[in-house]
């Protein structure tokens, strides 16, 4: 077959050519190198992406803006409460919409959660792919104990789409400072034994240090943002540059690199999770405990709609707390009211011909959130690097274009010049240490 | 010498055995794409295996040499049993000639593939 | 019921009981599921506890194709590659709603369930299933595994 | 200098190439005529300006309303901390416009993004082939004129094959 790729055309002769394909461990199973080998040392290489390619942004396209936030979990299905914040923030900006302060706190809580997750996944994958099997074994333990607070509160481990426009979906659960406690001190153990296992380990440095390291200059010139960038030294993070939501309040720092090698990103990410953990204590400081709720047991839902037929509800009910929109005193802390952007109260959906409008015009296709025509851009700080979201809207419920911008496309677009010249063996850390996730790569 | 007998018996039975069970048990559905190489499910770029380049062989070769004298182990430990330090000299003598032959391999640049 | 037949009859439930308590998987992860599954590999939810858990990263090796997350139209040929060198017996499981129907991504770009390119034995739902979903899917296929027909080389093909 | 001022002094350094400038929820936003969009884009990297990070490049298919796809940068200046959206306007017949593949390093892939995801082609791009379709994919999926769920699969459905 004529050679169709750059590679096979410049290929030499003599030099043999590898698949390191999609359906690698090493490779998270949605990428593949074509290198050029000679004996172990790579003459050239040509990354092929596109094997995670979903749709997402055409998908987006026919969606209502409430309905695509489940797509936004499974972009970087590593953090995913970080793209939730990311889509939910472009939104507001756009609706001239701001959460209240409890929603921010909680925000800032989960998105934290969820970099530290990120971070843990990446070094347990990177680590293991080097050969340590145990570094991999206690993160992912870590990574239990933090899901575990994000599960209690709502409901799903990974894929919770509980960052809604203009707040969060529910309160936290009642025991969740135990939990989060417990699972702060899991983790700062887990990286005390991690760090002792790998930091100083001659293997694992003299498979890192050194190893697909890149300019300051050229990491720039391929748009990398995120723990890679800070790893050369540069320090840009955008809840510094940019801050947003309680960042400004909160301190913490931003942990550099020197030489920007496999190594100062295992160490850049390793002090990046402490510096989460840090920041989780001070947000765990600043919630208030949630005010308590009105007397009387819940009642269900049928049970609110018998009395409401019999005559107007005077005194406030209450409804069982599963139902998404319920324990409506405390909506007011967790999502904006005024403009209406959050599910409207199920206590007035269910009692009131009001509320019950409400909430039919919330959800019919056409009405829902319907943002002025324009186009904006927002971007955080996500697990890899600058999340930015930019959708044009045209008035309409559905976006008339979403587009993510995916820090990992950037990063992997270097990997290229980062192996070439070197062994094969090399491929495998530089290419664990930029944390690739091919759902944010290829949407 | 009986039990040595007996070894050999119980260990070629055993071996028999399994490579027998292996034979009967095994399924038979040839598929053409069975004989294609395993390149991670993506197409292979290029058929048959090119040149073999000579560091493969020499690292091969170093290989060799040193598993068999690992081999050569465990005959000389039992021989040498109970003769105390001329028996573990002797020993040291046989890893001594080959630990050198090693360090010189290695200082020729036997590892440095660049 | 004759002398042979008894013969055949132990044998295959012997032969049943070997295959389905040491399951070599190759775990085809491109998605999602992939977070869900390294729950289910490690310590917390360990699949290791139904002999399943030795990964085999070749198709040689393995007898267990773990397909985990979504398989787009540009993968396709590659999981049937993968499939097509899998020795005999073999089984396939489809972990997460993508690989049974396409789940949430039903556009252009996503095979609508992997069972258009290969055979699946499990269809195990949710997005992402969680770890003891998977492990109740893998006790499924072990009992269909020890209740199947076994295949051997004289195996009447009735 | 502040946001005014460095708007002004863009467009007193690029003179008429820029069409207009416009303002979107807060951020500024150039109109760039696309034959001097390399020189626009080359200038933007120098000295005072100095927008070393091309952080995004994006395209919007406007085919149907008004005929046009619309090509989206966004800039990041390290050094003063801010961002900066330039958007031309190409043909939808024919969209093409040159490459800033020398510029920065990421354009080679962002470019072959946008040409994969809508057919718009970059004079001068090494490599210009599709990124996240595969090889027999007809068509630019994130075009307007592509139906969302036409599939073409690389296999004939299984019971058939």
């Amino acid at each position: 077959m004529e050679p169709r790729t750059r590679l096979e055309r410049q290929a030499r002769p003599e030099s043999m050519l590898l698949n390191m394909g999609p359906s690698h461990p090493a490779m998270h199973g949605t990428i593949r190198i074509m290198l050029e080998l000679d004996a172990e040392k790579i003459l050239n290489a040509e990354v092929e992406v596109g094997y995670l390619h979903r749709g997402f942004e055409k998908t987006c396209e026919n969606r209502s803006y409430f309905n695509l936030l489940i797509y936004t979990d499974r972009l970087n299905y590593v953090s995913p409460l970080i793209n939730n914040l990311g889509y939910c923030m472009t939104m507001e900006k756009m609706l001239g919409v701001a959460a209240p302060e409890r929603a921010q706190l909680i925000r800032v809580l989960m998105s934290e959660l969820s970099r530290v997750s990120d971070h843990l996944t990446c070094l347990a994958a990177m680590a293991m792919e080097s050969g340590a099997f145990t570094a991999f074994l206690y993160m992912m333990k870590a990574r239990e104990y933090l899901w575990d607070v994000v599960e209690f509160t709502t409901g799903a481990r990974m894929t919770t789409s509980y960052i809604r426009i203009g707040g969060v979906r529910s309160d936290l659960h009642p025991g969740w400072r135990g939990a989060l406690s417990k699972a702060v001190g899991e983790t700062r153990k887990v990286l005390k034994d991690v760090s002792g296992l790998l930091d100083k380990n001659a293997i694992f440095l003299g498979r890192t240090r050194g190893v697909g390291t890149i300019s300051k200059e050229d990491a720039l010139s391929y748009g990398w943002t995120g723990p890679c960038l800070r790893s050369t030294g540069i320090a840009y993070d955008v809840r510094k540059a940019h801050p947003y939501l309680v960042y400004d309040r909160l301190a913490f720092d931003v942990p550099v690199g020197e030489f920007g090698d496999n190594y100062d990103r295992y160490r850049v990410r390793m002090r990046e999770m402490e510096q989460s953990l840090r920041i989780l204590e001070q947000v765990a400081a600043l919630l208030p405990e949630a005010p308590p709720l009105a007397a009387g047991p819940a009642i269900e839902p049928e049970e609110a709609i018998r009395r409401s037929r019999a005559e107007r509800a005077r005194e406030p009910i209450r409804l069982s707390p599963n139902l998404e929109g319920s324990e409506k005193e405390r909506l007011a802390g967790l999502s904006c009211q005024f403009p209406p952007v959050a599910v409207p109260a199920k206590e007035d959906a269910y009692t009131t011909m009001e509320g019950l409008i409400g909430h039919f015009l919330f959800f019919m296709a056409g009405k829902g959130i319907r943002p002025p025509k324009g186009d904006v851009y927002f971007s955080v700080e996500g697990g890899n690097g600058e999340l930015g979201f930019y959708i044009v809207s045209d008035g309409s419920d559905k976006p008339y274009r979403l587009h993510l911008r995916a820090p990992c496309l950037h990063i992997v677009s270097a990997l290229e010049q980062l192996i070439k010249g070197r062994l094969i063996a090399d491929v495998i850390p530089t290419f664990g240490s930029m944390n690739m996730i091919g759902g944010e790569l290829d949407r | 010498m009986l039990e040595l007998a007996i070894a050999f018996l119980v260990f070629g039975l055993l071996s028999g055995v399994m490579v027998l069970v292996n034979f009967v048990l095994g399924p038979r559905r040839p598929n053409p794409a069975r004989e294609k190489p395993f390149e991670c499910g993506s197409p292979p770029l290029q058929t048959g295996i090119g040149p073999v380049n000579i560091p493969f062989f020499l690292v091969a070769l170093l290989f060799l040499l040193l598993d068999v004298e690992i081999v050569f182990f465990f005959p000389l430990a039992l021989a040498f049993r109970g003769r105390g330090l001329g028996g573990f000299a002797a020993l040291a003598g046989f890893v001594a000639v080959l630990a050198a032959g090693f360090a010189y391999a290695w200082k020729k640049g036997i590892f440095r593939w660049s | 019921m004759s002398g042979f037949d008894f013969l055949t009859t132990r044998l295959e439930a012997a032969l049943g009981w070997g295959r389905k308590f040491s399951l070599f998987h190759y775990p085809f992860i491109t998605a999602c599921c992939g977070m869900e599954y390294m729950s289910t590999a490690c310590a917390h939810f360990d699949i290791d506890r139904f002999g399943a858990g030795l990964t085999r990263f070749s198709p040689r090796q393995a007898d267990l194709l773990l397909v985990v997350g979504t398989i787009s139209h540009k993968l396709a040929p590659v999981l049937r590659t993968v499939y097509d060198q899998m020795l005999e017996p073999k089984w396939v499981i489809a972990f997460g709603a993508c690989t049974v129907s396409g789940g949430i991504y039903q556009n252009y770009a996503v095979v609508q369930g992997i069972d258009r390119i290969v055979p699946v034995d499990v269809y195990i739902p949710g997005c992402p299933p969680r770890p003891e979903m998977v492990l109740d899917g893998l006790l499924k296929l072990q009992d269909k595994i020890q209740h199947q027909k076994q295949d051997w080389r004289w195996a009447r093909k009735d | 200098m502040g946001p005014e001022g460095l708007i002004d002094a863009i467009r007193a350094r690029l003179g008429e190439a820029v069409e207009g400038v416009t303002d979107s929820f807060g951020d500024p936003v150039l109109l760039i005529r696309p034959q001097d969009l390399r020189a626009v884009m080359s200038a933007l990297r120098e000295a005072p300006f100095d927008y070393a990070v091309l952080l995004d490049l994006t395209c919007v298919d406007f085919a149907a309303a008004e005929g046009r796809f619309e090509l989206v940068y966004h800039l990041y200046s390290l050094s003063r901390n801010v961002r900066l959206r330039l958007k031309t306007s190409l043909p939808a017949d024919r969209p093409s416009v040159e490459t800033v593949v020398g510029l920065w390093k990421n354009a080679e892939w962002l470019e072959r993004e946008a040409f994969d995801m809508f057919g718009v082609r970059f004079e001068g791009h090494p490599y210009l082939r599709r990124i996240l379709t595969y090889e027999g994919f007809e068509g630019h999926p994130l075009r307007k004129s592509y139906p969302w769920r036409l599939e073409q699969p690389r296999f004939p459905p299984k019971d058939e094959a």
